[in-house]
């Protein structure tokens, strides 16, 4: 049903938070066994409003508000998964998403493989995440690499309202369990045009943001704000609207190797930004790739620009660990500087 | 419902019909229906059969760790036999009785304790194309229990969920939350605690300092009933009536049944390190199989020589069955990616064509030296 | 204990006493100590005074997130008050009442939720040095009261533990695996579920199919109470019988607590959103403060003038407060390094140094075009 | 109490899990406020014996079987920790690991850092990891990667049985929340001397366990095994038995560099060997360290041989996914013949 035929162009002027909306009621319209559970997801419409109204359109059978239990969310998702349903569960915020691990872990992430394709869990985990925005303690995880090393799992992560439109689609689309993560940072940041049209955007894919000759900067999430605003502004002061090249990653896992070996094979340099705890973060896969498949290509050494191995301050000093534009820039500069 | 701490139960351990326990007098109407008892009796030896020879087959090295269900043969039948077709049944590992009634074939039972993902790939021929495979992580099955039940209730399906779970297991928050969810949301969803007494090494009295474990299910608000799960009319009795009620959207249900382990917990394991042999020859006298048998004895369904045919047959299905297994191949190694994902991701191609030379090198050497390489498949 | 769906109450939601209710006809001893109920009231008039300036701290952006308590002093102070001083309390976020009655600084609770760890850094002067700090992840804090309270076990003390949570932190796992532990393993740990109605937007309906959450204690045959979470008399007197109990190691207990969340979940929170007004004008009529204040005004132990000392103490107190917490500096940003480790591994030096260049250059950034960066500390 | 002086030498011949057992006595015996909880760890002595004959020896106080709930384990040794014991809590094996992690995570690792100092959480998880030993689904992984990720944990894995017992006691006398992860392959697999004198091994160290000038070979667990045997063979057989550097990694948080790049800067190449999945296994930060810091000493590109990104195919073919000591060969073969 999934017919582009029938939906004509219907752009939006939307934020990210808005395009996920416009996503699920998009998918709950054309797919009856789309369901979403979670806490305070029904009348409320999700602490952060992605799922406003959704509850009064599509019933309490097909919205419904969880007891306070997020094993049993991400439990009873398999379950409905494998009966036939295609879950959407919110978690409320990432910092409370390890509760269900067990259950993505050893079941989502495992039921077809378990069964040779008899059952699986296309099921979507959605979950705000990221820090930034002034919450308590809890409130600003960033753990995706938890969920990247997990096999059988995809992990996508939009950051902007189009692509967050387009990937939640293509999440609830697929036919295997998906951790969608959303970065509040950028919730209601910016507002942009969004095509309404039910067209979903390629997973397993990175997208190239600005196309660039002397530098890959690679990164995903909230971060990506600040990776543009840097190299637009290196981009127009160097007077060559191609030295930076900057990637969003977006899918998380599996990682679209093909693209980044393209680019940096192109750049010969290459830096790499996430806020998450620098030690296993996925940056350190992307840099492993590198030093495994291009080291021959590589022009300087590899830079990670993260979050440090320390718990995210609470937001009174929060922005000492958050990741701004000057450190973006900087790395970039020290790359571009340094030769072997 | 019945009170707790005075289980159901019609049979004596010797099969008599009891009059005045259990707060039932007259033994249920389908007791006169002999082919199902019989059916039940003979399903419950086919079950120790298969298990005795699953046992030998872990001696030997034929199949892995194997959890016996000795002892327990009447509430895995009963499971079995109380199930509607399209009713969904959520197993756990201990389930060989009800996974053999629901018509799973013993050679693919063998395959999954043999260490073959395949022994989870068949439709059981008498169950749900959603029947749920074996569990191994501890009463995570009850979450997914509930989550089956919420989707046929959502689907205005008219199917019934039954979830086994051990004594064990009711201690796990995924249990405990999933019985407040289901009788929050009103499911369909049976869950019967299999309460053998043990948990691996841990005796029951540890697990929780609730007298009985179907009070867990008051603080759900949910109907629950201790049943004698020795005694496989009352298990079949309660089964019955909790699915029917759950078919009838009257809503979940709890039953603990109360059996024992007479075996190790599994080949892996040596009970003589922790409980005495007494407890377990006590046990012995309370075992289901004998008494059922003495009950039908006593009705005329059953005598000496149908009992030598069964056990005959009993044998020969089960050799038949350990051939078919034998001659199953392993799967070949790039099987590993196969189910992975179904979009494949392209991140694994080089991983797939990895391993066909891992195979290659791996295999050629064990071939030369026949050592330095861990034969298997 | 009492019987469930009929809370234990003493005072009528005007302060009379009742002689009819709850099961206990007459008031308890301990309301002839006036200044035990002078000093309860006094402090549930701060708990509110602290709570409206926090609220209006947070409108003006000098605090972040808060999770008002109105409404629900009556719980929260019975708590403080009813723990000795080397009793552990183990709370939630909801608890600012139990927090300044151990003895705990405005200013460190200012701190906390505006943002800097400093808020969890100091023990209470009238509480114990295990004294837990708020607990956002709901109902983990469960699984450590029950730890804190085996170890008390262990070292053969005679504290108690009190723990707290939310109707909606009722529905956890972790919860109900520390339900059935304490029960299992006879713990020294009473349990206090401030049952408000309300899980941010969730009704208590949505939570369990259970009529009452005390009955979750008979899952693990624990003891478990309703009381009236308005009535400070009834909590006051519960909390103390429960910690009585468990000082005398006659295990654990569980008092559900009744009362009415009157403001939004946090000021995040707008719950206008999922429920009507004239609830919350009907859950006004009942709340903890006029109560008390109407039969300590009966009972002749206080008067308008005291009330108008009170009410300029609490301010007085709170500017002193506000002004403390505002000339706490915030901490340098290596802080976030120091207190990972007890001993320092050498893999985190190069990213202190990182931190310390990454603050100088983000900080010379502000200074000079005082944009581009976020400022704060 | 744990003098050394009081320790005399005291050599025992001990399988690597009957070394864990005696570093838990040997702890018990000097310090009371250590206990130990966990599934099936006090008569049964766990399903391994680690915990043998322990409950008989201290009492069912301090040698705790408790009800069959991981999440409770956690958090209650984080509960006892704070009040002044030293829990040790067995989680039966690593794939029952799951339900801890919001205790871990959000908790046991934070402890210290919420409070500034005033409550801490020195504890110990203890769980077997890891595959080859023809066990049943779940009973096979190593997502040690996972807890790596975590600021706050440490991560240990030894190797052996006198690495085993030095280690544990390290874990035990160390003041924050430590993840002892042990091989359970290499439980039994050999017998070595080992001195119960109740010396610790430090902590955040590696240990080269060969020499060699011309590649480092980096692993941990039970990898160590196959490799130990490769190295010797390709050491005698090349008659340089200096070629081959074997580096057990051993600390697997925080993770020694400083004994890694001095390595990697004498013999210019490096491979990587474990056995959980690659993405984002430990293997890459190691590797994205080598190309941030060491790209320039580098003579190959890196090399991680790795579990797949597969769930651990149960027992009849585990073996192919399982590395074994040609596919390690093969490795070192491949990065000695090749060069920039
Ligand atoms: C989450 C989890 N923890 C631990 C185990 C290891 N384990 C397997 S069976 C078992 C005991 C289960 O006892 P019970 O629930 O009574 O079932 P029974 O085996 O007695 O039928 C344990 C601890 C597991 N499989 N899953
Ligand atoms: C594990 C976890 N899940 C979700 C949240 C987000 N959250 C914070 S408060 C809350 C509702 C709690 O309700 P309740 O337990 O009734 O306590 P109350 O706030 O009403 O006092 C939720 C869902 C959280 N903090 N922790
Ligand atoms: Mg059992
Ligand atoms: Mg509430």
């Amino acid at each position: 049903m999934n017919n582009n035929l029938e939906n004509p162009d219907c752009f939006k002027q939307v934020s990210l938070v808005e395009a996920i909306n416009m996503a699920l009621d998009y998918a709950m319209s054309q797919d009856e066994s789309v369901v979403m559970l979670g806490e305070d997801i029904g009348k409320n419409g999700g602490v952060f409003r992605a799922t406003d109204g959704l509850q009064e359109k599509f019933g309490q059978a097909r919205v419904m508000d969880t007891p306070l239990a997020e094993t049993s969310i991400a439990g009873a998702a398999v379950g409905m998964s494998v009966a036939g349903l295609k879950p959407i569960a919110e978690i409320q915020f990432m910092g409370f998403i390890y509760a269900t691990l067990e259950h993505l872990i050893c079941h989502a992430a495992r039921m077809r493989n378990r069964t040779r394709g008899r059952l699986s869990c296309p099921m979507v985990i959605r979950a705000p995440f990221g820090g930034g925005i002034h919450a308590p303690e809890h409130h600003s995880e960033s753990t995706e690499a938890l969920f990247a090393h997990i096999p059988g799992l995809r992990v996508v992560i939009p950051s902007s309202p189009a692509r967050a439109y387009g990937l939640l689609l293509a999440a609830i689309e697929n036919p295997d369990p998906v951790i969608f993560l959303e970065p509040k940072r950028l919730y209601r940041s910016e507002v942009h045009d969004v095509n309404d049209n039910g067209q979903a955007l390629p997973l397993d894919s990175c997208f190239t943001l600005r196309e660039g000759e002397e530098l890959t900067l690679i990164s995903w999430g909230a971060c990506i704000k600040e990776c543009l605003a840097v190299v637009d502004q290196m981009n127009a002061e160097s007077g060559n609207d191609k030295r930076i090249e900057l990637i969003d990653l977006a899918s998380i896992k599996p990682i679209d190797f093909a693209t980044i070996a393209h680019s940096i094979k192109k750049t010969g340099r290459c830096v790499i930004v996430h806020e998450a705890a620098k030690t296993c973060g996925v940056g350190a896969e992307i840099a492993a790739y590198i030093a495994e498949h291009l080291m021959a290509y590589c022009k300087s050494p590899v830079k990670r620009i993260t979050g440090f191995d320390t718990v995210m301050p609470y937001f009174r000093n929060e922005q000492h660990y958050l990741i701004s534009e000057l450190d973006i820039k900087a790395a970039i500069d020290e790359s571009l500087s340094s030769d072997f | 419902m019945m009170p707790h701490n005075n289980p159901l139960q019609y049979l004596s351990a010797e099969g008599e019909p009891l009059t005045e326990r259990g707060g039932r007098h007259e033994l249920p109407d389908f007791v006169n229906d002999q082919s199902l008892l019989l059916q039940a009796y003979r399903w419950m030896n086919l079950t120790r059969a298969f298990d005795q020879k699953a046992v030998a087959l872990q001696r030997t090295g034929i199949i892995g760790t194997y959890p016996s269900s000795l002892g327990q043969e009447a509430i895995s039948v009963a499971c079995g036999m109380a199930l509607a077709q399209d009713d969904v049944f959520v197993p756990y590992y201990r389930d060989h009785g009800s996974l053999l009634v629901r018509g799973n074939l013993m050679e693919h039972l063998l395959l999954y304790w043999g260490g073959d993902e395949r022994g989870s790939a068949y439709v059981a021929k008498a169950g749900s194309a959603l029947d749920m495979p074996i569990c191994v992580p501890i009463a995570t099955q009850a979450s997914h229990a509930v989550g089956i039940a919420s989707a046929l209730k959502i689907q205005q399906k008219r199917q019934a969920v039954l979830c086994t779970l051990g004594d064990g297991a009711s201690s796990k928050g995924d249990f405990l939350e999933a019985l407040n969810l289901a009788g929050s949301w009103h499911l369909p969803v049976v869950f019967v605690i299999n309460n053998n007494q043990w948990a691996i090494s841990v005796p029951r009295h540890i697990q929780s300092g609730a007298p009985t474990l179907a009070q867990k299910a008051s603080a759900a608000a949910i109907p629950s009933m201790q049943v004698d799960g020795n005694d496989f009319i009352a298990m079949y009795e309660a089964l019955t009536e909790g699915l029917h009620r759950a078919r009838q959207r009257k809503g979940p249900m709890l039953i603990e049944a109360i059996s024992y382990r007479l075996s190790d917990h599994t080949t892996a394991d040596d009970a003589s390190r922790y409980r005495g042999q007494e407890e377990v020859d006590k046990a012995w006298k309370n075992e289901p199989i004998k008494r059922l048998q003495n009950f039908i004895f006593q009705r005329g369904y059953w005598d000496k020589k149908a009992e030598g045919c069964l056990q005959d047959d009993c044998q020969t299905q089960l050799e038949k069955s350990v051939q078919a297994y034998k001659s199953i191949e392993a799967e070949q190694p790039e099987a590993m990616f196969d189910y992975m994902y179904q979009t494949w991701p392209a991140a694994l191609d080089d991983q797939v064509v990895t391993c066909g030379e891992k195979y290659k090198r791996n295999y050629l050497a064990a071939q030369q030296h026949s050592s330095g390489f861990n034969k298997g498949a």
